[in-house]
């Protein structure tokens, strides 16, 4: 049975956002997670706030959507943390050596998808487990990021290089959130309407009937990877902006952060399934959850068992209704 | 005669769609019921509702004088019947005994499995059933026919008083499904009742007592097979007659347009042979012949280990898929949920496939009109049933998914299309549709190299036609050497000619 | 005769020297650190092993990368070499004991470097006092808001390390023994980074947006107090050190980012400790120790204040370990 | 083909072995690894150096058992490590409080078991994704752990305690090696010879086939996670009885490195495949190389670099041999 067509404009508008609220329930918790909290605390719903909790999530946020594309097709990527410390500290060792930053800057992405690709190439030419090979490159990446900087903070002084962590564009959006929405306007595009996009689904669904459709499944897979690498630098080189300085330490324990968004959102470890909007939504969640948290001066020791719980709720919210929905 | 079990009255609809209209079903002990129908009928629907994977909307179902209720496959097993599904559900990385009893394994008093009784139990049922098994095999390298067999042991091995056989044969070559028509008497005779689901009227006629009719879900009635002809049969499943099984064909035959030369990969050895412009070239051969590995060679899926590939007086190198398709090659692969289909796609998506590279722009972006075409295309000439072209393919019937995979490969137009069995699971109607396509492509002086299980269909489709035995050519039949009877002679490994 | 005494002489004097070398040269001395990813540890470890190099004694040096289990393991394992001394920086007091009573039973001497063991066995204890670090942070906030104020009022963000380890726990008991007798300064939020500096800053924004009147940051270590820092610099909050609305900055430490921003006066202190020294103190001990010396069971190290007036002075550690 | 019976038994035994090389390179490539340390230093090849190993094992060891069962099954579980520290605080905090030593094993083995059921009840009941549901018990589990300690360390004073993790039987076998290898003799056992081990393996190789078999698949998944608890306890005790006091801090990390032994061992994180004695092989692999560089006297920077590429080569033997076998 088909619905009747809409009588005017403002209804389709208001149908279709409930479509999209029914058909995305972990939006549905979202939207609840930030009310209560807004309940909570009158300070949560300013425009402050809002690009204190954008800001927050770019490192996250520009890493998970390299992420998405590798977990479409049926891979992870746990070197993420170590590449984004790793080229961050290159990046701040060219600026140290006088080196032009933009040029610091396109090399260090340069690099990042470098790293990505030979992930990308162990995994699909040698067939080995992506789990393996990322788990090597992380500890490989976070030893080199060790052994170039000797375990020290590289400071960056460089105001260029840091506008990109600090500058703000027409005096009111910071580069983090303008870089990171660009990232996810980009990656939701070519996912959604590309043909390189729609081959990373079939990839990740099946790969038999799409090496059977002609569909290089090494190709996709060694790009999956790469646009990781970029990715994780491109988070490298705001962060290091953002904190003016490069830490061996930086991001550690991001790739569970990344992944944890990225699953949220909706996509399936086993690939085929996920969205760049789905990934969005679960790194505001997890942003905002830190920062409600902080805000409500929440008890450092209680917040960790929150954010599980909540978490927990939100993707039981999700998972519920879509029970309920094949019932 | 006693009825073991009666169905009465069975709804059911997915998502608000209707698949199953107050259907009848009795189930008599000793009998065989025919279930016919075309793809998308609801054949396999309602034995899912009987085996407890899908929940009926309305309707009752009696056994053994007691209403049911079945809610799960564990507790329908447990009553008695059991079921051969349409789709293999098999667990690649274990031996077919363990595929054949699995969860059911002889525990010794410490639990533990007990292997020697296993494998023993396994090796009697198999000699029993003459069934051509090794129960240590893993079941993950076995062909599809092979498969089919642990599927068919393993619903014998319940003994159980009913068995529903959805399609057991549609991978099955003509000697193996005689094997099951002999299982099938022997279980009658044992009282056993059981449900035959076919496309292939030969079947229907060989082993059914009774045919039951589905047509859209509702119930057309049930017939004793000795009082309905077959093309009454076919009325009632169509709703109107189908002229011929096979539609004429007036193809011109012309220059050489594929010659593969002492190819040898994997599993084959040393083939040769050439396909002509406007031919159907027919493969014929026992399940593990080797066609479908000569072909995956020739697509650029194995690695071909010696041996040349002309196309059209140029040598090639098909290293993978994606060069055989620029070379105007298709392939519609035998399997198709795990070869044919992106299960979690749309039927657009699926649709357009293999064809992603001709809708893009130079940014990649697919044309998203030219997407609703091409599968609207599909749908509306091969007659595709679905509700739209953005339903999730995995809900459809298989045989209307077979009708999309084929329909996606004709979008590419090829100058040589590969079918490997691409008539599986087909209704009749369907089936002569799909030969008229095949003829439609011949006309255009294209070629099809067409694999086949089916003799009638190799006979009557095919020009020349190829016979493989365990991965060697033994003989190529011209148009006029053609017939069953020779088919099989070198099937089965014979030299000489006869 | 008198020739073959010189000669007696000389000899026994050169064997002298030689063995003097040789037994140095025979002697390895061990160092098992907590981390190496942060300026303090890797002050530390250079400290250890210029004073080694110095004496041309070998060194070996194990890394346990925040992992009690690793270091539990890589001591096991340079007991297993047979190593002369073993000198450690603990991550945990109680879950190293096990350590201890390893190389105990060995019969190896166990000096231990800024993070000690809580039990007996410990050769030595090298550390600078944490809860004192944390007191002198206190009493440095309470001075600068009274020369504010005029009295002890004020409201104070305090940046948890590391949950669950010792320089938190310490940092922060003396800190807020100092906090606690003044009723009217309070502390308004109390969160954790980590010792971090990335988790400081997204922290200390949002403690920033739920706050509008913040008068100082403790941080428990340098890399809170930077992260801190930029925080309030985004959030356009930063006034010049000697503004009334100025947010007073203190950490601990005196890492090298630290000394820089001190210069900029964009953190007004860090309380700084005399790493390369107590490397060097740890290796001197040890090589009493093996020379059968007196050694005393705890030594404690130098820390004072950085603030502008010395900030550039070349001996500072942060200013040697860039 | 077959091979031909062998004449005696001798040749017998060889050949098996032989054929347990080459069925498993991964063992090959641990035997080389071995063969090299054993080259370069002659303390590798000691009774006590061994034993060093080994002990050393044991909490990922005895993890990463329970872990192989969860990953044959198709799912994950993140949470171990903070399950580890969580059990451990809870049995220092029973032993603090007088309890009878023995109960508190008991007590705590069987609180361990009951976090895993959860696990399993909403990964098994709920259907949610066990990458969200582990991710979450992670970070709740982790944060009682300490919130119940205060973030402090609790000192565990009692020596039938700390038997567990300090005493030896007959003097010369330490208790964790024990604890390991049963746990790996049990596991190995219920994997290969019992029917849940099987229905583990056909839970992971095809759900939908499992369940038409009528096997409870729920059932089979809950036990799994409850075993990764009770091990996760199981190795939170002998770790703390080893260190004498338990750490909120415990085991951080530790996931990565169960999963990666369990994965090198040969196991797929999409399930259906891998086996005890891979798992044993994939922890040693790990053990022998940390042991192995310490012993070297590696730079401890370059040794996180040497131990991903080593991970990286062993795995890729395997790889390449399957590869060589399949042509
Ligand atoms: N899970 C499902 N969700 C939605 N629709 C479904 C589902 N399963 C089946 N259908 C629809 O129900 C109808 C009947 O399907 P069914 O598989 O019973 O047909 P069939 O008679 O077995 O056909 P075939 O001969 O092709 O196997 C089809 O139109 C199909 O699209
Ligand atoms: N993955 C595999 N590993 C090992 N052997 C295999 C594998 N796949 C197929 N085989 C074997 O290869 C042989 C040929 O395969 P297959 O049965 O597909 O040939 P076929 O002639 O296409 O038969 P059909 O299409 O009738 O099933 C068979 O003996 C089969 O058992
Ligand atoms: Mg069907
Ligand atoms: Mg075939």
């Amino acid at each position: 049975m088909y619905s009747k067509v809409a009588n005017n404009k403002t209804d389709d508008r208001s149908k279709y956002f409930f479509k999209l609220l029914s058909s995305n329930m972990i939006l549905f918790g979202f939207i609840i997670l930030c009310f209560i909290l807004g309940l909570l605390t009158n300070r949560f719903f300013t425009i402050n706030n809002w690009r204190n909790i954008f800001v927050q999530s770019s490192t996250t946020g520009i890493v998970a959507v390299g992420m998405t594309f590798v977990i479409i097709t049926g891979g992870i990527d746990l070197s993420v943390g170590s590449v984004l410390a790793f080229t961050a500290m290159i990046s701040a060792g060219m600026i140290r050596g006088n080196m032009n930053p933009i040029l610091a800057i396109i090399f260090t992405l340069v690099f990042g998808l470098c790293i990505g690709l030979i992930n990308g190439l162990f995994i699909s030419k040698l067939k080995m487990p992506p789990f393996i090979v990322t788990l090597a490159a992380m500890s490989i990446a976070r030893g080199l990021a060790m052994v170039y900087s000797g375990g020290r903070t590289i400071p960056i002084m460089n105001d260029t290089y840091n506008f990109m962590g600090q500058g703000y564009l027409f005096k009111i959006i910071p580069i983090p959130i303008i870089i990171m929405i660009i990232a996810f306007f980009i990656a939701g595009y070519i996912l959604k309407y590309t043909s390189f996009g729609r081959k990373t689904y079939a990839v990740g669904g099946n790969r038999e009937a799409a090496k059977f459709s002609g569909i290089k499944i090494d190709n996709i897979e060694m790009i999956a990877y790469s646009i990781t690498g970029l990715m994780s630098a491109t988070a490298g080189i705001v962060l290091s902006g953002r904190l003016g300085a490069s830490l061996p330490t930086s991001a550690e324990g991001l790739e569970l952060d990344a992944i944890g968004a990225v699953v949220i959102g909706g996509a399936s470890l086993s690939g085929g399934k996920g969205t760049i909007f789905g990934t969005f939504i679960g790194v505001l969640i997890m942003s905002v959850l830190n920062n409600g948290m902080n805000l409500l001066n929440v008890n450092p020791f209680y917040q960790q068992v929150f954010k599980g719980l909540i978490i927990l709720v939100a993707v039981l919210i999700d998972v519920l209704k879509n029970r309920y929905k094949n019932e | 005669m006693k009825i073991l079990l009666n169905m009465k009255n069975i709804s059911k609809s997915f998502s608000k769609i209707n698949v199953l209209n107050n259907v009848n079903l009795k189930i008599e002990e000793g009998k065989v019921l025919g279930l016919l129908g075309e793809n998308g009928a609801g054949k396999s629907t309602l034995m899912k509702i009987l085996s407890g994977v899908y929940k009926k909307d309305e309707g009752i179902i009696i056994f053994e004088d007691k209403e049911i209720n079945p809610q799960n496959p564990k507790e329908v097993q447990t009553l008695g019947i059991s079921i051969i599904y349409q789709e293999l559900n098999l667990i690649d990385n274990m031996s077919v005994a363990e595929n054949i009893y699995l969860g059911r394994w002889p525990l010794n008093v410490y639990k533990k499995i007990n292997y020697k009784c296993l494998y023993e139990n396994t090796e009697k049922l198999l000699k029993e059933n003459n069934l051509n098994l090794n129960s240590k095999d893993i079941v993950g390298n076995l062909s599809v026919g092979k498969k089919q067999m642990v599927e068919i042991a393993k619903a014998i091995s319940f003994n159980s008083k009913i068995i529903l056989m959805d399609e057991p044969t549609s991978a099955l070559s003509n000697d193996e499904s005689e094997k099951l028509f002999n299982i099938i008497e022997s279980l009658k005779e044992k009282g056993v009742g059981i449900v035959f689901i076919s496309h292939k009227m030969e079947e229907i006629y060989r082993i059914c007592d009774k045919v039951k009719v589905l047509r859209d879900g509702k119930d057309m009635g049930e017939k004793e097979i000795n009082n309905v002809t077959e093309k009454e049969l076919i009325k009632m499943m169509v709703g109107r007659d189908i002229e011929d099984r096979f539609p004429k064909k007036n193809n011109e035959i012309g220059e050489t347009i594929l010659e593969v030369k002492n190819l040898t990969s994997k599993k084959v050895k040393n083939i040769s042979f050439n396909v002509r412009q406007g031919e159907v070239f027919g493969i014929a051969g026992l399940m593990g012949a080797g066609r479908t590995e000569t072909m995956r060679a020739i697509f650029g899926i194995d690695k071909i280990f010696s041996g040349e590939v002309y196309l059209k007086g140029k040598k090639i190198s098909i290293k993978n898929p994606e060069i055989a398709i620029k070379n105007g090659i298709g392939f519609v692969p035998e399997d198709r949920k795990k070869e044919g289909l992106i299960l979690d796609f749309s039927v657009l998506q699926n649709s357009v496939l293999a064809i992603l590279n001709k809708i893009k722009n130079i940014f990649g972006y697919i044309n998203h009109k030219e997407e609703i075409r091409i599968s609207n295309n599909i749908i509306e000439n091969l007659e595709v049933k679905t509700n739209s072209n953005k339903q999730i393919i995995k809900y459809l019937s298989g045989g209307n998914q077979q009708k999309v995979i084929i329909g996606k490969w004709l979008e590419i137009k090829p100058d040589i299309l590969i079918l490997d069995d691409p008539t599986r699971g087909i209704d009749v109607g369907t089936k002569a549709q799909i030969y008229s396509l095949i003829n439609n492509i011949t006309r255009k002086g294209k070629s099809v190299i067409l694999i086949s299980s089916e003799l009638p269909e190799v006979v009557n489709m095919c020009d020349r036609v190829m016979v493989m035995h365990e991965g060697e050519l033994m003989k190529v039949l011209n148009k006029d050497e053609i017939s069953q009877e020779r088919i099989m002679y070198y099937a089965i490994g014979k030299k000489g000619a006869i | 005769m008198k020739k073959f005494i010189t000669f007696f002489i000389i000899l026994s004097l050169s064997l002298l020297v030689f063995s003097g070398n040789s037994i140095n040269k025979s002697r390895t001395i061990a160092l098992s650190v907590s981390s190496m990813n942060n300026g303090f540890f890797v002050g530390l470890e250079k400290g250890v092993r210029d004073r080694a190099e110095e004496l041309q004694i070998n060194y070996v040096l194990a890394n346990a990368n925040g992992s009690v289990m690793k270091q539990l393991s890589d001591i096991e394992d340079l007991i297993t070499q047979n190593v002369d001394a073993l000198i450690v920086n603990a991550l945990d007091g109680d879950a190293i004991i096990p350590a201890v009573k390893k190389a105990n039973k060995a019969g190896i001497p166990i000096l231990f470097l800024d993070r000690g063991a809580n039990s007996t066995g410990m050769t030595c204890f090298i550390e600078t006092d944490n809860v004192a670090m944390g007191r002198m942070a206190g009493e440095y906030i309470v001075r600068k808001l009274i020369d504010r104020y005029g009295k002890p009022i004020g409201n104070i963000v305090e940046l948890e390390g590391l949950q669950g380890v010792t320089p938190t726990r310490d940092r922060g008991k003396g800190f807020n023994e100092v906090i606690e007798k003044y009723p009217d300064i309070n502390i308004i939020a109390r969160q954790n980074a980590d010792f971090d500096q990335e988790k400081a800053l997204n922290v200390m924004q949002n403690i920033l947006q739920a706050n509008s009147k913040i008068d100082a940051v403790f941080g428990h270590n340098d890399d809170n107090t930077i992260g801190a820092m930029s925080a309030i610099e985004m959030s356009g909050r930063s006034k010049p050190i000697d503004d009334k609305e100025h947010i007073i900055l203190v950490g601990i430490d005196g890492i090298a980012q630290a000394l820089y921003a001190v210069r900029k006066e964009k953190i007004d202190v860090s309380i700084t400790q005399t790493v390369l020294d107590m490397g060097k103190t740890a290796v001197d001990l040890a090589i009493d120790k093996l020379d059968g010396k007196f050694v005393p069971p705890h030594v404690y190290t130098d820390f004072f204040i950085v603030d502008k007036n010395n900030a550039d002075d070349e001996k500072l550690w942060g200013n040697i370990i860039k």
